[in-house]
Parts: C-alpha cells; structure tokens; sequence
C-alpha cells in the first residue's frame, strides 16, 4: 500500500534534462531519501512527484493510479502531501490559525459557511494537540512570521502533517536551521514516519544516515544507486561519483 | 504606430506606471506654453520633456521608490490614479478648460502622395521618430553595460545591488527618462489629439492595455503591445468601426486568457 | 446668515472676481449655511430672497461648457442688479462631473438641503435624463440650459422640465433641406456613437432624404473620446463623397477637423456641420484648417442685432475671450428664471404661475427673436447658417443664411 | 488554553451582536430626527457600502484586485431596469421584490460565473486588467446595443419596488420607505457576508489570499474557491446596482464605466481592506468627500489625490487597519 512507482520520467527544461528516463519504485514503509549533488534533479522529483511541475515524458502511480498530470490538489487529496525548501507558511496568520487551515481541509468543511459549535471545538483540539506534538504550542498565537526560522520549518512540516498524508514529500527539512533544531527536526520526522511514508531530499550526510532505511542516489538526472544505507556506504560507484569527500563523516 | 503608442513604448521597470498618461498631458501642455513663448515648435519638443522628466525624476526619489515589487501593484494603480487627478487640477488651473490645440509646425503641415491617397507628413514624421526611440531605447538596453544592470535590477534587485552595484539611482534617471518620453509624446501628439481636461484618464486605460497586453517589465513586450494595439484599433476602425473600443479590450481578454502573463510576459514575476 | 448675505451680496456685485473665485467662495458660503440649517434647522424665509441652483460640469471634458453658461449667466444678473422680485438673488453652483449619479446627489443637495427655488444648468443629456424623474415626482422646476436630449420634449416630457437652449433635432433638420438645395446632393455622414450624435445625424438625414438628397455612408465613432480620428479620416477619403456631414464637439471636433484639413481633403470635399463642430469655443484651436466650413446654429458671434452685439461686447470685456453659444444659453436661461420669478412675485411654490409664463416666454435674444414653444417646451427659434471666414485677421463664424424660426416637433415624426 | 480561546471568541461575537443591533436603532431612528437630504445621502451611502463590501470580499479576503467590478453593478442597474420601469423596453414582470430580487441574483450570479472562470486564471495585476476588459466589454456594449439598453441616454422611469405576499402588500415607493428596504438589505448583507467570511469557507478564502500554492498543497482546490468567492461578490454587487438604480429611477453606461470600479475599489483602500467595518467607512468618506469639498473648492479631484496617495504611502491597511494598529501599539 502507499506504494509510489515512477516510470521512465524525463524532465526538460528547454534543452537541459533535468531528469531523464529515472524508474523508481518507493515501496518499503519508512524514510526514503533521495540525495545527490547540487542540480542532481532532487527538487525536481520531488516536485513532479507531488504535481508542482508536469513531466516532459514518463508516468508515476500511486498505489497503481496514474497520478502524472493531476494537478497538486488532486494529489494532496488523495495524500501526497509536500512541504517547502524555502519556508511556505501563511505569513500573516497565527501558527495555529495554520494548522487549523490544513485541517480544515481534512475534514473537508473548507466550503462550508456554517460551522457548529462541535466542529470548531474539534479542530481546536485536534490543532493543539498536532502542535503539542511538534512543540510549537507555546507559539500558539503568534504571527508566524515571527517564529524563528527553525520552528517555521517545523511548523510547514506540522501543516502538511495535519492533512493525514499517506506520502509526505520534504525538502531538504533540516537546510538552514540550528543544531538544536536539526536534532528536534530528526526526531519528529522519525516519529512521523512510523504512520506515514515519507520522502525526504537531504544535503546533510548525518541526518540522511540517521533517519534513511532507503536511499536513492541522483546524479546529472539520473539514478545511479540505490540501496539501503550501508548498501550505499558500501557501493564502490556511489564512492567515487558523489560520496567521496563524505569518508570522514561516514567513518 | 500613432502617437499615444509612442509613450507606451517604455515598458517601466516592473512598475504599473499609469502615471504616463499624466506625463503625456503634461508634456503637452508645457509645450503648448513654450511654444507661444519662444515661437519655436522645436524647442518646445526638446524643453518640455526635459522639464517633465525632471519632474518625473523628483517624483520616483521622494515616493515610488517605496512602491517597488511585484506585491505592489495595486499600490502603483492607486498611487497614479492619485496623481491623474492631482494634474487634471494643475492642468485646469494653468490652462484653463478650454481645448487647446498645437499647430503642426507650417514645414510638416503638408499632405503627401502614397499609393494615390493623401497622407499627412507630420504623420509620417512622428512614425519615424517613434521607430527611432523604439530602436535607441533597445540598444540602449540591450546593448549596453548600462541596460545589462537594469535588466538584471528589474529581475533581482538583491542581487544586483549585492554585487555592489547602485541601482537606485539608474532605476530613478530611467523613471526620469520614461517620463520624458511620454511628454515628448504628449509634445509631439498635441498637434493631433489637441489637449484637454480629463485626455489623462483616457490615455491611462490604453497605456494600460498596452502594458497588459505586452507583459509587465519587457521593452519588447510594450512594444508590440502598443504596436498590436495601434494595429487593432486602426483596423478596428476602419473595418467595424462601431466596436472599434469593444475590440481592444477583447483581445486584451483573449490575449490574457491565452497568455495569463501577457504576451512576452516574463513567467518570474507571474509565478511568485 | 448674515454671514452668507453679505458673502454673496460682496461676491455677485464685485466683478474682480474670476469665476473661479466665485464657486470657490460661494461654495464655501454654501457649505457654511449647509452645516447651520443642519445644526439648527433654522427657517431661512426671514429675509426675502431667491435662491437658484446651478448644476454644471465643472471638470472633465464639458467644464469649458460650464464655465461659459456660468459666465453668460453673470452677465444677465449682473444687468438686473441681483434683484428679482424685489430680492436679493443667490446662486449656489455645484460640479456634476457629467456623471448621472453625482448629478442627482447635487441635485437633492439643492433642492432638499440648501431649499433653492428653482435649479438650472445641465450640459450632458445622460445627466438631464438622470435627473428627469427626480423633478417630475417631486414637481421641481428645471430649466436647462444646454442638454439637447430630443427625448425630453417628446416622450420624457414633464411641466416642470423645461429647456431654453435647443433640441438636437432643430438646428439639424433646417440644415438638411439646405445642405441638399445649395451644396450637394450625396453625403457621408459622421458622428460619435451616443444619444446626441444619433439625435443630430437623424435630424439631418432625415430631411436632407425628404429633400432628395442620398446618404452614401454613416460612420459613428467612439464617444466620449474618438482617439487617434486618422482611420475615420481615411474612410472618408477612400469613399469620396460629394459633401460630409458631421457633429463633432470640444476635443473630437478639434482633432476630427485638424486631421481632416491634414489629409488634404478640406479643399476638395466641402463639410457642413452641426455648428457646435466650430463653435467659438472650439474655433481657436482649429485655426485655419476650420476655413469655409459651413454649420447650422441657433446663434452666431456675428449676428448683427442689438441684444447680440451688446452681449458680445459685454463678454469679451469682462472674459477676455469671444462669447460662444452655450454663453448665450447661459444669458437666456438667466433672462427666463429672473422674469419667470418676477411674475409669481417670488413664490417659488406657484408652480402654474411659472407653467404658464413659461408657455408664453417672448423677447428678442441674441439669438435673434425667441420664445418657447408650449407643446415641445423647448425654444423657437431662429436656425442660421454660419461660414466660417477670415476677417481682420479672426476666423469668425459669418451668418450666410437664416432659414427661419423653428421649433422642436415635439415627436419623432420628423426624426 | 482551549476554553480561553473559546471564550476570547464568544467575547467577540457578543460584542458584535451588541454593535450590530446598536447601529440597526440609530439606522431605524434616525429618519425621524433628520432632513430629507440626510435620509438620501444615507441611502446612497448604504448603497455604496453595500458594492463595497462586496469588493472586499474580491480583494480584501481573497486577494483578488479587481477593476471591473462596476460590471456587475451595473448589470444588477439594467436588470432591474428591464423587469419593471415605465420605459418602452422594460418587460414589466413585476414590482415585487420577492420575485425580482432573485431574477437579479441569479443573472448577476451567472454572469460572475462566467467572467469569474475565465477572469481567475490571471493572477495579481493581470487579474486586475482582466476584469477591467470585461467591464470596459460590457460598457461598450451597453452603449453600442440602444435598443435593448438606451445607449448612451441610459434607460429612465425605473420603478420603486414593493413587497406581496399573497394579498398583504407594502410599498416602498416614498423615500423614507425604500430608506428602510436599504437598511434592512444592508444589515442582511453585512450579517451574511460576516458569517461567510467568519466561516471555514471565510478563513480558507484568506488562506487563499495569504499563501495560493501552499493551499493547493494542502488539497484546496483553489479554481473553485475563487470562482465562488467571485460569484458571492458580483451577486452582492448586482443588488447593490438593483437599489441605486431603484433609487435614482434611472441607469446609465456610466454605471458600468471603470471609474464606478475605481470608486469603489478606493473605497475598500481608503477604508481598510478585510473587514467589512472598513469598505463602509470608505463608502462614507468617498460620498461625503465630495460633498463637502466641491462646495469649498473646485479642486476637490486633487483632494482625492493627495488622500489617495497617502493613503498608499503611510496607511496601506487603511483607516481601520492603521486606527487599530495604533489601537494595539498603545495596549503594548
């Protein structure tokens, strides 16, 4: 179930393939994580995966439904669900106000003009005890664009999270934020993942071989490994193409 | 094309600059002042835009410089329908209400044979001086190291000034520019359309149309904006000249349908 | 207010004052007696006096038409003293912006709040149609002064809307027969596309069709503002009529008849228009290229009768500029209100007083011998056909020909 | 930390009830203290605030700039004008607001369908010029088509409305009764437009308006919800135009023109965009403005100017927005 099977997908951007013919199937249960070099065609996957971008050639399937050229919020509805590189959040809402968007959605009353006593309560609850989890419920009620950087990327994490995703896609969660926050950020993802498949880009080696049970190696748009991680660490090719000036931190 | 393209053929920057028809008006009438000074048809073409450009370069230093940015946009339309309606005042009081008209200059004020019709020359005058700002404007902007910064400023002002380049003040002396060139417009123009109160509203719309239909933040995209327009409405009015209006804001519809970024709209500014 | 006596007594006495002073000033008056009718709702009848409201576009396209009846209208006050019926007489000006719904917010202003007995001035027909059925549900006296709505002498017709400017239709249709008998018998005809411009161009063609003659092309242009009139012009060229018709005003008739005279064909095809085309107001800045047009108006600057020249005179000396037909309107206007309130001694509320002196206004105008015609409730009139000459240097508008007193049909028999 | 903000909510809404039945009284009581002039200008300015409001929903929650919204208005205008007036073109269906009030909403409601589908593919600025060309499209016709809309003589003998219900009939053909038509609509239009716009549907408009992609990230399918928002605010704006029409007796091109959209989009500006208190505060102020100041002074559009410009440049949220910004900053 929750299966992601990716045939022969090409991407072009004028006349440079930013992924060109890559067949991938996620579909062990966990944290699959893509990693590569800069412009290895990470984000790109990732994008055509939950429908920011269309595919030049090539289809993806979720659960063996041809999800290729929906668009993104047919994808969310039926759970893939993204977060952003660069922070993406409502900036002029309180943080929970955010999470009460998204979960709106997911009791699909976001059309609804009247809403009852019972409802609101609910979705009260249900915000608080989704940032109780992620720890951000001391910012309740504050503009988010007054959060720190590392709590807003928790916060577009506990957005998406908030839909009840099957898949989540997060890119490169941990790029730009503390130490502190990075373990935190470990944490929850590891925590997320033992009900939700997710799908993670990442630069950072520590937490790739912390958090992966699959990765997928890209380079110049195509795959070239694949594997558990110490069947990566152990892959002579990945060595030498990409993991190299890595040793010291996987050692 | 016609008169009113020429001050159309300045794209701006980024900027939802409707205040171009003001300056359009201006110019006009600044020269019509000029003109019965000095008696000098070309003078008054050569001081009036350098007095509204000047005009123009003070208004982008003390206000729009704060009204850049693509999440401002209704910001400028408001900002220069503001200034519409300050000049309509300015313009009633100095020039009174009454139309008034420039005279073609007697040298250019005869008609010419082409293809067996009569053909104004004046007319053909300010073709080709439109055809010659259209190509200085282009060199001027991508040709030169000068028109490479502005370029790269409109697309990424961060970074541009990051890389230790001032772009402020290119951005205020190419408003002052743009300015001066729809006032050399409204100069030139004067002797067809003629000028009076309220002209300023009615050149707002088509610049804006123009702007719309070509692209935000394109020299080529005003361009053939004002170019397509001028063609649209000269053929709309010669062949169903009832809806001749109808027709602009039609295509402007289809084109926008179409291209929901105009035409050679650039799909940075679209996406974010 | 004392305080607003004195300001209008000073402001309608003292002629240093530029127009422009006036409205400020008297606006401000008004705006003064505004707040303190609403603070105290104080009963203004104490001191016998007139008030009249005038609702002119005062910026836009249509000020300078404003502007003019304003001046004309100064004129006749200033000649009667600011007296009617032994009162003093006030004016409160307001700017209609040629905007029907501002129109009627000026309109109740007027008439509910600053009580004026009687309201005037109206340039734009959408405005004089916009305001129609405020008056005639609530019986309050309209004069207008210029709009030429055909409608409002026909079937929006109402005893308390009267008009002593014209109708589109009269100055038009007595054109048409004599366009056909002294200068060519196909036409092309061109007009802007709104109600005035279908007015005229029917009248015209109408009767120019009667006569015999035969209208080979209509062209209407975009209203209010006809842009760059080069494709008109061309059409026109490439068609090569006998004679063109057309009805152009303020900036339209200047830029339509500049590129006219620019494409060379002012000397081959002979144009005869509805007279606003070249009136006085529009005449400066077309210049020369205006030469040997010839039009249809009830008044020209020319005419040579004592009222005229006396007005003329006085005009110029006090405006600097040559008087036009929408002055002479405003003077008229004034003539009719101040004679009209003399008759009911003031009483503003004896409306058939007013319908009936209304009904039998006679006297000699500058437009010639005038009156107003109790069917159609719109002028009779003289309509004259003007040339426009060079003399001593000015073009002038010369009468070549009265064709004769005419009044609105009062129906759209004759278009 | 849920019962606080449960009863931070019901505060809200117990103080909204007590202003909204504090300004039903003086609305209700005023006529009886004021000139007929003052009850007019009232009516205007309820009209206005009304079309306003309904802009607010576009630009304010939705973040949709529209400059075209005096299509709707004036399509509301004509509507009104062809089901009953003494005109020769009206096909006098009825008087009664029960049964032309809905023929207004749903030809208003599916013409904004219409344009609103087409219109919300361009975003920001373009969206802006898209709805203009719709509206300038409409003007022209309105012009061009005299035989169904009076061209440019705009179609008079527009006929007040009246109430039936079965034989009980009430009139609203005097000023002071149509004065009380306005009021009751106005509050109708404020107590609905404040539940949508405090429901789900509300907070996911502004969600729209705060952040597109990430709302179609989270599943909204945002086309839809801008269509409808779209369709809510010309419906709103069409009975505004019905009323004015009814009002004045009369409807003209100029209703439709873009400079009626550009009232009213300063309206919402000057005002204070995202809340319904604002739009109606422009509405006052841009009614009243040139009122006064065109008795003052005859440069009253420079007035306008400069108000507009500073506005843009030192208050972007408007009267409301900066009031309660200074409002917070003293609390803190």
């Amino acid at each position: 179930m929750n299966n992601i099977q990716i045939k022969k997908l090409s991407m072009c951007f004028g006349n440079m393939f930013a992924l060109e013919k890559v067949s991938l199937n996620i579909d062990t249960n966990g944290i699959h994580t893509i990693i590569g070099p800069n412009g290895a065609g990470k984000s790109t996957l990732l994008k055509l995966i939950s429908g920011h971008l269309i595919p030049s050639s090539g289809s993806i399937y979720l659960d063996s439904k041809e999800i290729t050229n929906l668009p993104i919020y047919t994808r969310a509805k039926l759970g893939i669900s993204c977060t952003y590189q660069h922070t993406n959040l409502f900036d002029d809402m309180t943080t929970i106000e955010n999470i009460k968007i998204a979960l709106q959605q997911q009791y699909d009353i976001g059309y609804k003009i009247t809403q009852n006593k019972l409802s609101k309560l609910l979705i009260l609850d249900q915000a608080t005890q989704i940032l109780r989890r992620f720890n951000l419920d001391d910012y309740m009620c504050q503009n988010t664009n007054t959060l720190s950087y590392g709590h807003q990327k928790i916060l577009e994490i506990a957005i998406s999270f908030a839909t009840k995703p099957l898949v989540l896609l997060l890119d490169e969660p941990t790029s730009g934020i503390s130490l502190t926050n990075t373990k935190e950020m470990i944490n929850l993802i590891k925590q997320i993942s033992k009900t939700t498949r997710v799908i993670l880009v990442e630069h950072d080696m520590d937490v790739i071989f912390n958090l992966a049970d699959t990765i997928t190696v890209l380079n110049h748009g195509k795959i070239i490994g694949q594997g558990t991680p110490s069947e990566i660490q152990k892959n002579p090719t990945i060595q030498s193409y990409y993991l190299g000036h890595y040793d010291n931190i996987i050692t | 094309m016609m008169a009113s393209g020429l001050s159309l053929i300045f794209g701006q920057l980024n900027f939802i600059n409707l205040s171009h028809g003001s300056f359009y008006v201006l110019g006009g009438y600044v020269a019509y002042s000029i003109l019965s000074y000095s008696k000098s048809f070309l003078l008054s073409i050569i001081i009036a835009p350098l007095i509204v450009g000047l005009f123009g370069v003070i208004l982008e230093y003390v206000f729009l410089r704060r009204l850049y940015g693509h999440k401002r946009h209704l910001d400028q339309v408001l900002f220069s329908m503001g200034i519409a309606l300050i000049t309509a005042d300015i313009v009633t009081m100095n020039w009174g209400t009454y139309v008034i008209n420039i005279r073609t200059p007697s040298i250019l004020s005869t008609a010419i044979l082409i293809l067996d019709t009569e053909f104004p020359l004046y007319r053909i005058v300010i073709i080709l001086v439109g055809l010659c700002t259209a190509i200085s404007l282009w060199t001027l902007i991508y040709k030169t190291h000068l028109g490479t910064i502005l370029r790269a400023g409109v697309f990424d002002i961060k970074m541009v000034s990051e890389s230790g380049i001032n772009v402020q003040p290119i951005f205020t002396s190419i408003f002052g520019l743009g300015a001066a060139l729809a006032a050399l417009a409204g100069a030139i123009g004067a002797p067809l359309h003629s000028l009076y109160p309220g002209l300023q509203f009615e050149i707002l719309i088509l610049t804006l149309a123009v702007v719309i239909i070509g692209g935000i933040g394109t020299l080529k995209g005003a361009f053939m904006g004002s170019l397509l327009i001028g063609t649209v409405d000269t053929f709309g009015k010669a062949l169903f000249p009832e809806i001749s209006l109808f027709l602009i804001f039609a295509l402007m519809v289809i084109i926008l349908i179409m291209k929901p970024s105009g035409l050679f709209g650039n799909t940075y500014h679209y996406e974010s | 207010m004392t305080t607003k006596s004195k300001l209008y007594k000073t402001l309608l006495y003292d002629k240093q004052f530029s127009r422009r002073e006036v409205i400020k000033l008297s606006g401000a008056g008004a705006a003064i007696y505004g707040l303190n009718s609403l603070l105290s709702s104080c009963n203004t009848s104490q001191i016998p006096q007139t008030t009249i409201g005038l609702l002119l576009p005062f910026s836009g396209i249509y000020a300078s038409l404003g502007e003019s009846i304003y001046n004309g209208m100064r004129i006749y006050f200033d000649e009667i003293q600011n007296k009617v019926a032994g009162n003093n007489l006030f004016i409160i000006a307001e700017d209609t912006e040629m905007k029907p719904d501002v129109a009627q917010q000026k309109a109740r202003k007027l008439i509910e709040q600053d009580n004026v007995d009687l309201v005037t001035g109206i340039v734009s027909t959408g405005v004089l149609y916009g305001l129609r059925d405020y008056f005639h549900n609530n019986k309050k006296f309209l004069i207008c002064s210029n709009a030429g709505g055909n409608k409002i002498s026909r079937e929006m017709k109402s005893p308390y809307i009267w008009r002593s400017s014209f109708s589109n239709w009269q100055p038009n249709w007595p054109l048409g027969i004599w366009a056909y008998e002294n200068v060519a018998t196909k036409v092309f005809v061109s007009a802007p596309d709104y109600g005035a411009g279908h007015n005229m161009v029917d009248a015209f063609s109408n009767s120019f069709q009667s006569a015999g003659g035969k209208i080979i092309n209509k062209q209407f242009t975009p209203f209010p503002s006809m842009g760059d009139p080069a494709p008109y012009i061309t059409e026109i060229q490439q068609s090569r009529p006998q004679m063109v018709y057309c009805f152009y005003s303020g900036s339209s008739a200047v830029s339509f008849i500049n590129a006219y005279h620019d494409f060379g064909l002012s000397n081959d095809i002979p144009i005869v228009c509805s007279g606003f085309t070249v009136e006085e107001d529009v005449l400066p800045a077309q210049g020369s290229a205006a030469l040997g047009i010839k039009s249809g108006l009830h008044w020209a600057l020319s005419l040579d009768n004592p009222a005229n020249i006396n007005f003329v005179k006085k005009y110029k000396n006090l405006y600097d500029h040559n008087a036009n037909v929408f002055a002479v309107q405003g003077y008229d206007t004034a003539k009719i209100i101040a004679e009209m309130i003399n008759e009911v001694q003031g009483d503003s509320d004896n409306t058939n007083g007013m319908i009936n002196y209304l009904k039998q206004v006679n006297f000699e105008s500058p437009r010639g011998s005038f009156g107003l015609d109790a069917n159609s409730q719109n002028p009779t009139q003289n309509i004259y056909v003007r040339e426009v000459k060079e003399i001593n240097g000015n073009l002038q508008n010369v009468v070549i020909e009265n064709l004769g007193s005419f009044t609105d049909p009062g129906n759209n028999s004759l278009g | 930390m849920n019962l606080k903000q449960h009863s931070i909510e019901k505060n809200i809404l117990s103080n909204k009830i007590i202003l909204l039945s504090i300004s039903i009284t003086i609305m209700l009581v005023l006529p009886t203290v004021s000139n007929n002039y003052i009850i007019s200008l009232l009516i205007e300015i309820l009209i206005f605030s009304i079309f306003a409001m309904s802009l607010d929903i576009l630009i304010g929650y939705t973040g949709l700039p529209s400059l075209g919204h005096s299509a709707f208005f004036g399509l509301g205008s004509y509507i009104i004008a062809f089901l009953n007036s003494t005109n020769a073109i009206a096909l006098n269906v009825s008087q009664n607001i029960l049964i032309t009030l809905p023929i207004v909403i749903l030809a208003t409601g599916i013409m904004s369908f219409v344009i609103g589908i087409i219109a919300i593919r361009a975003k920001g600025i373009y969206f802006l010029m898209i709805t203009l060309a719709f509206a300038q499209m409409l003007y022209s016709i309105s012009i061009r088509w005299s035989s169904v809309t009076g061209g440019s003589d705009g179609i008079t003998g527009i006929l007040r409305p009246n109430l039936v219900i079965g034989s009980w009939m009430l009139q609203f053909d005097s000023r002071i009764s149509f004065y009380y038509l306005v009021v009751a609509i106005f509050f109708i239009t404020i107590i609905l437009l404040n539940q949508i716009v405090n429901s789900p549907f509300g907070n996911t408009l502004q969600g729209i308006k705060s952040n597109q992609q990430r709302m179609l990230s989270l599943g909204y399918n945002v086309n839809w919800y801008k269509t409808a928002s779209f369709v809510i605010s010309g419906v709103v704006a069409g009975i505004s135009g019905m009323l004015l029409a009814q009002f004045y007796w009369f409807t003209s091109p100029e209703n439709i023109y873009w400079t009626m959209s550009g009232q009213a989009l300063i309206m919402v500006v000057l005002g204070g965009n995202a809340t319904l208190i604002g739009p109606i505060i422009g509405a006052t102020l841009m009614r009243l403005l040139p009122n006064v100041t065109s008795s003052i002074t005859i440069y009253w559009q420079s007035y306008m100017g400069l108000i507009l410009i500073a506005v843009v440049l030192y208050a972007r949220n408007g009267i409301v927005g900066t009031i309660s910004k200074i409002i917070s900053k003293n609390h803190e």
